[in-house]
């Protein structure tokens, strides 16, 4: 952030060149036909990232198999948290783990959403009494909760097409 | 080998300043809910060490605030994978406070389910072990055929994953209609499936490469270490909770427990597609075999009202009467072993006469193989690591409790 | 004026970078082969793949969707790396992956750049891009992209000398460092002439180009994306594209050595404009490309000392055996 | 390498095995328990299947249970259990790790939840609780967490 000198300050770029592009490119990337456009690539793009955090996993695991196959609306669980989107909260959040989801949430790029999957992440459920869990909608920002417990692949993909279908009419802000 | 020679390698190691040490989880694409410390040098790797309990619920401490009886879904949390064998221990172990024997059918219907759910968890253990050498085909086709049995069991028990089938003194419903046909069908695909496994993955040359010779756990130290299930039985010791005739009709079928002398990675894969086989050829006897009868004990039977108790019998379906959730466990002490998809599952319930166990000890399969990640990757390329850890067919849950 | 403009845009110089088969074809074939993969790979697997972005077409614009989730997503330069080559290396990748363009003949008369030794240039060009990738994990400063990095390294020195080897076994054969000349030259197909040049070729190009079974520098299973781990957004997507885009490369450069170029030329389609006659050469390299992504659902991933083993053991002498046999050729004149 | 044998041995050490089914059980003090362990060495039990430690406040001890096991075929119905009783506040009993490698694992995870030192293990450090956990150790009666009513109706 440093001043950079501009022979059209106060014209073009108020002051700062830096901000001032990023604000530019906001304010395009905002507009109508662009934002809508930007809203149907993610929406037809949700990447999980591959972040189990207990045992919903399990069919966390069956909805990309083949029964379920969600990649049919471009859904493909990826490697590093940086070229993902959404975070699925699969289950049971312990303490441990739920550092280890913040890092990871924190490392992913905007625009990012979070789902929690199964009765455990909604408050608790079977492990309610435990003394090593946290509830993960006081760390996030959810989108969806799937009840069940766990929830069964069909419940997973709902939400999934849900939140596919929230992005793509621009409902995620 | 002696014991201080394997405690040697046993222990964490450091390294000094030349050491490359990778954090491979909890967030990696090949860790799922754990973290190993994994210390290089260069591209060997000189120690790993096993971070678990990412997935700690606190299940022993939970149980002690439960009625015995709810426990029992709350065990299968722990290997949602395969949910009867895991519980079906603590199961035993509540039978033989209560003093109670399972009526023959649901011991028939018991070691059913106890097969099914053996196949669908070897077929998750194969699938793993595909993707962790980016076999994603091997992956996709198990994590598929698994649904199959799936099905199979959500038709016999009503839910997918989580069946709390077996209750103490029987099991909670009867075999539904047709379920034969659609089992010895089942049978048939997977047969017919096994032998494409063999042709794309345990006989492609790439897989070969990559599995065999790698991670190589002798007769002798496997004993030594505690190792269980295909682990085990891989390196060339026959053993298996299910010949002790503790549970199940094992006594009364005719399989057999397969081994295999090499102890590496590809043995233990082999061993798991072995064993879906002799798995198949169980619920086949099973099928053949079950006689009729109530499927559940006597005892608990009378215990259902009477206007409730014909339509139950006949309909197949145990409606808990309200007395069974706060039966009173006598006061004494059980150990009951069975064996999971991922090796031998233990249990101690302690009880001191109320309706909670005072103290339930369960020590997992995957708890029991974590040693292995200690011994067995010292020496190899850090490429190997992922495929020890594929064969060795751990689940992080069920090893946190 | 525009009859001007037009010129320019259908000289060979522009077409044959910008157009065909340099960048805009390159966009076409990153956006269908990444596709094509995910969808033979759902066929095999007993699953539908992308769907539903496109159902008339079966989805076949999942990758445009997820390359504009990469444009618009954020791009995060972590406090940790070393700005410039994180920032310019993938940049610099991507130039020199679509650079070699510009030395591939697509048809008789249609010649970009024409020099007598493209074969080095492209070759020699192509070089470049590991180096570019070597700096990405290193200006990463992350453990698991630094260890993608030497494996990078150590993978370019076992597939180059074998590569590079087994491409003069052809030029031997051919007399000529052309590619334009080579295709002239063969009047059987390259990979009958001289089959063990072309297979230590074609192994050489699958390692170069990091796709299955020797994607071991993106080896997600030890090292999450190898170089590419901290990279979020567009550079992402840049880095995602180099090896599909050299990949093509490659796969035309096989095409014009081994499996006879543009012939058989469509007169027609050539006598509308040269760059049509190349459909012939697009449709064989296409036809490999889809050849190669499909070992995706084959084979898994060889370990890192194998594959070094591989190029060095056994690539290396066979390609040296190539080069003999071409020259034997050679000396009792049969090509 | 039988039941018997073993019995046998255990008496002839003055200690009073029981035999309950599918498990001998013998209970031996704090020192005295690395031989007795080796003990169940020689005699086949090759390695451990449980340590778990079972608080009693109400006679103010801990009881530390091992569970050894054999895979061989003649040992294969009966474990071994050995029970030693230490005082709760404080404790302690000697590693067996030496003894039953695979005890590595099983020790440091009772120190971890019932807070039982085992002296000579070389790590014991947090396994399943997280590594900044405070407070007592969970599985101790003391450590209280809500307990579930009763949501069953009689009929």
């Amino acid at each position: 952030m440093v001043d950079v000198f501009c022979p059209f300050t106060g014209m073009a770029f108020l002051g700062r060149l830096e901000e001032s592009s990023k604000k530019a490119a906001k304010w395009l990337v905002e507009k109508t036909p662009i934002r809508s456009f930007r809203d149907w690539a993610i929406s037809f793009s949700l990447w999980p990232v591959h972040f189990t955090t207990s045992c919903c996993g399990a069919e966390f695991a069956a909805v990309s198999a083949p029964r379920f196959d969600m990649e049919r609306y471009g859904f493909l669980p990826f490697n590093s948290p940086r070229q993902t989107n959404l975070l699925l909260i699969e289950g049971t959040l312990t303490r441990k783990m739920a550092r280890a989801a913040q890092i990871v949430y924190q490392q992913m790029p905007s625009p990012k959403y979070v789902v929690a999957m199964g009765a455990c992440a909604l408050d608790g459920g079977i492990f309610h009494n435990s003394y090593n869990i946290v509830r993960p909608h006081e760390l996030f920002p959810i989108e969806y909760f799937i009840p069940g417990c766990p929830p069964r692949p069909e419940a997973v993909a709902r939400a999934i097409v849900m939140l596919h279908e929230k992005v793509k009419r621009g409902g995620t802000r | 080998m002696s014991s201080s020679v394997m405690k040697a390698r046993l222990l964490s190691r450091e390294g000094d300043e030349s050491v490359y040490e990778v954090f491979i989880g909890p967030q990696h694409p090949a860790s799922g809910h754990m973290r190993f410390i994994v210390r290089l040098q260069g591209d060997v790797i000189v120690g790993v060490d096993p971070d678990i309990g990412w997935v700690h619920r606190t299940m022993e401490k939970l149980a002690e605030t439960k009625e015995a009886l709810k426990a029992i879904p709350l065990f299968e949390r722990m290997t949602i994978i395969d949910s009867q064998n895991v519980t079906i221990g603590y199961v035993r172990a509540l039978e033989k406070l209560l003093g109670v024997e399972p009526p023959p059918r649901a011991r028939y219907l018991r070691t059913l389910l106890s097969e099914m759910n053996r196949i669908a968890s070897h077929l998750y253990g194969m699938g793993l072990s595909g993707i962790f050498v980016n076999h994603s085909t091997m992956f996709m086709w198990c994590f598929g055929d698994r649904e199959v049995w799936i099905q199979l069991a959500e038709e016999l028990t009503g839910a997918r994953l989580t069946h709390a089938y077996s209750i103490p003194g029987g099991v909670r419903r009867d075999l539904p209609q047709g379920f034969a046909e659609k089992a010895r069908k089942a049978i048939r695909y997977m047969r017919r499936r096994l032998e494409e496994y063999r042709k794309i993955f345990f006989d492609n040359p790439q897989v070969r490469a990559r599995y065999e010779g790698v991670g190589v756990l002798k007769s002798h130290e496997a004993r030594r270490l505690g190792v269980v299930g295909p682990n085990l039985r891989a390196s060339g010791v026959r053993y298996d909770a299910r010949l002790l005739g503790d549970y199940g009709v094992y006594d009364e079928l005719d399989f057999v427990v397969p081994t295999a002398e090499e102890g590496d990675a590809m043995a233990r894969l082999l061993l798991r597609g072995e064993e879906i086989r002799q798995s198949m050829r169980i619920i086949e006897q099973v099928l053949e075999r079950i006689p009729e009868g109530p499927i559940l004990a006597e005892k608990y039977l009378r215990l259902i009202p009477p206007k409730l108790r014909e339509p139950a019998l006949k309909e197949g379906r145990i409606k808990f009467p309200g007395i069974f959730a706060n039966l009173k466990i006598p006061e004494g002490e059980a150990v009951a072993r069975a064996e999971m998809g991922h090796g031998e599952i233990f249990y101690h319930v302690v009880s001191d006469g109320s309706k909670k166990p005072y103290r339930v000890r369960v020590v997992t399969p995957s708890f029991r193989n974590v040693v292995l990640f200690r011994y067995l990757p010292p020496g190899h390329r850090f490429m190997d690591f992922p495929a020890i850890y594929g064969s060795l067919d751990y689940f992080p849950p069920e090893s946190d409790r | 004026m525009v009859g001007e403009i037009l010129e320019i845009v259908f000289s060979p110089q522009f077409f044959g970078p910008v157009v065909f088969p340099g960048l805009v074809t390159v966009l076409l074939v990153l956006l269908t082969i990444i596709w094509v993969e995910r969808k033979i790979a759902a066929r095999v697997q007993m699953r539908v793949g992308p769907l539903y972005v496109l159902k008339p077409l079966g989805g076949a614009i999942q990758m445009l969707a997820d390359g504009l989730r990469f444009f618009f997503q954020e791009f995060i330069i972590p406090e940790t790396v070393d700005k410039l080559p994180f920032v310019a290396a993938p940049v610099v990748a991507m130039t020199f992956a679509i650079l070699p363009f510009a030395f591939i003949p697509v048809a008789p008369d249609f010649i970009p750049y024409s020099v007598p030794y493209s074969m080095p240039v492209f070759l020699g060009l192509n070089t470049v891009i590991p180096l570019t990738i070597i700096a990405m994990a290193w200006g990463s400063n992350n453990k698991f992209s630094i260890q993608g990095g030497i494996r990078e390294a150590y993978m370019t020195i076992a597939y180059e000398a074998a590569l590079f080897t087994a491409a003069l076994a052809m030029a031997i054969t051919y007399g000529t460092l052309d590619f334009a000349e080579m295709v002239e030259a063969q009047g059987v197909p390259g990979i009958l002439v001289n089959p063990l040049s072309a297979a230590v070729f074609f192994v050489a190009m699958l390692m170069s180009a990091g796709k299955l079974p020797f994607d071991i520098v993106e080896g997600e299973q030890e090292i999450v994306a190898g170089p590419f781990t901290e990279y979020s957004g567009i550079a992402f997507g840049l880095t995602m594209g180099i090896g599909y885009v050299q990949l093509y490369g490659f796969t035309l450069a096989f095409t014009l050595m081994y499996l006879s170029g543009w012939e058989p030329l469509i007169p027609f389609l050539h006598d509308i404009y040269p760059a049509l006659g190349g459909v012939m050469l697009f449709a064989k390299a296409y036809l490999l490309m889809v050849f190669i992504v499909f070992l995706r659902s084959v084979y898994g991933r060889y370990r890192l000392d194998q594959a070094l083993r591989l190029g060095w053991r056994r690539l290396f002498p066979l390609s040296l055996l190539s080069v003999f046999f071409a020259v034997v050729l050679r000396v009792i004149g049969v090509v | 390498m039988s039941v018997e044998d073993l019995l046998r041995r255990l008496e002839e050490k003055g200690l009073e095995p029981v035999d309950r089914g599918d498990v001998v059980s013998v209970a031996v003090e704090p020192h005295a328990l690395r031989e007795v362990a080796e003990l169940l060495v020689e005699e086949g039990y090759d390695h451990l299947a449980s340590v778990e430690g079972i608080d009693r406040p109400g006679e103010d001890v801990i009881e530390v249970v091992y569970h050894a096991e054999s895979y061989s075929e003649e040992l294969w119905g009966k474990l071994a259990e050995i029970r030693v009783r230490v005082p709760r506040g404080e404790p302690r009993v000697p590693s067996l790790i030496d003894v039953w490698p695979n005890a590595l694992f099983l020790e440091r995870e009772t120190w971890d939840l019932m807070g039982v030192v085992f002296e000579g293990h070389p790590e014991l450090r947090r396994l399943l609780m997280p590594p900044d956990w405070e407070g007592p150790p969970p599985l101790r009666k003391d450590y209280k967490v809500a307990t579930e009513g009763v949501f069953v109706v009689v009929e």
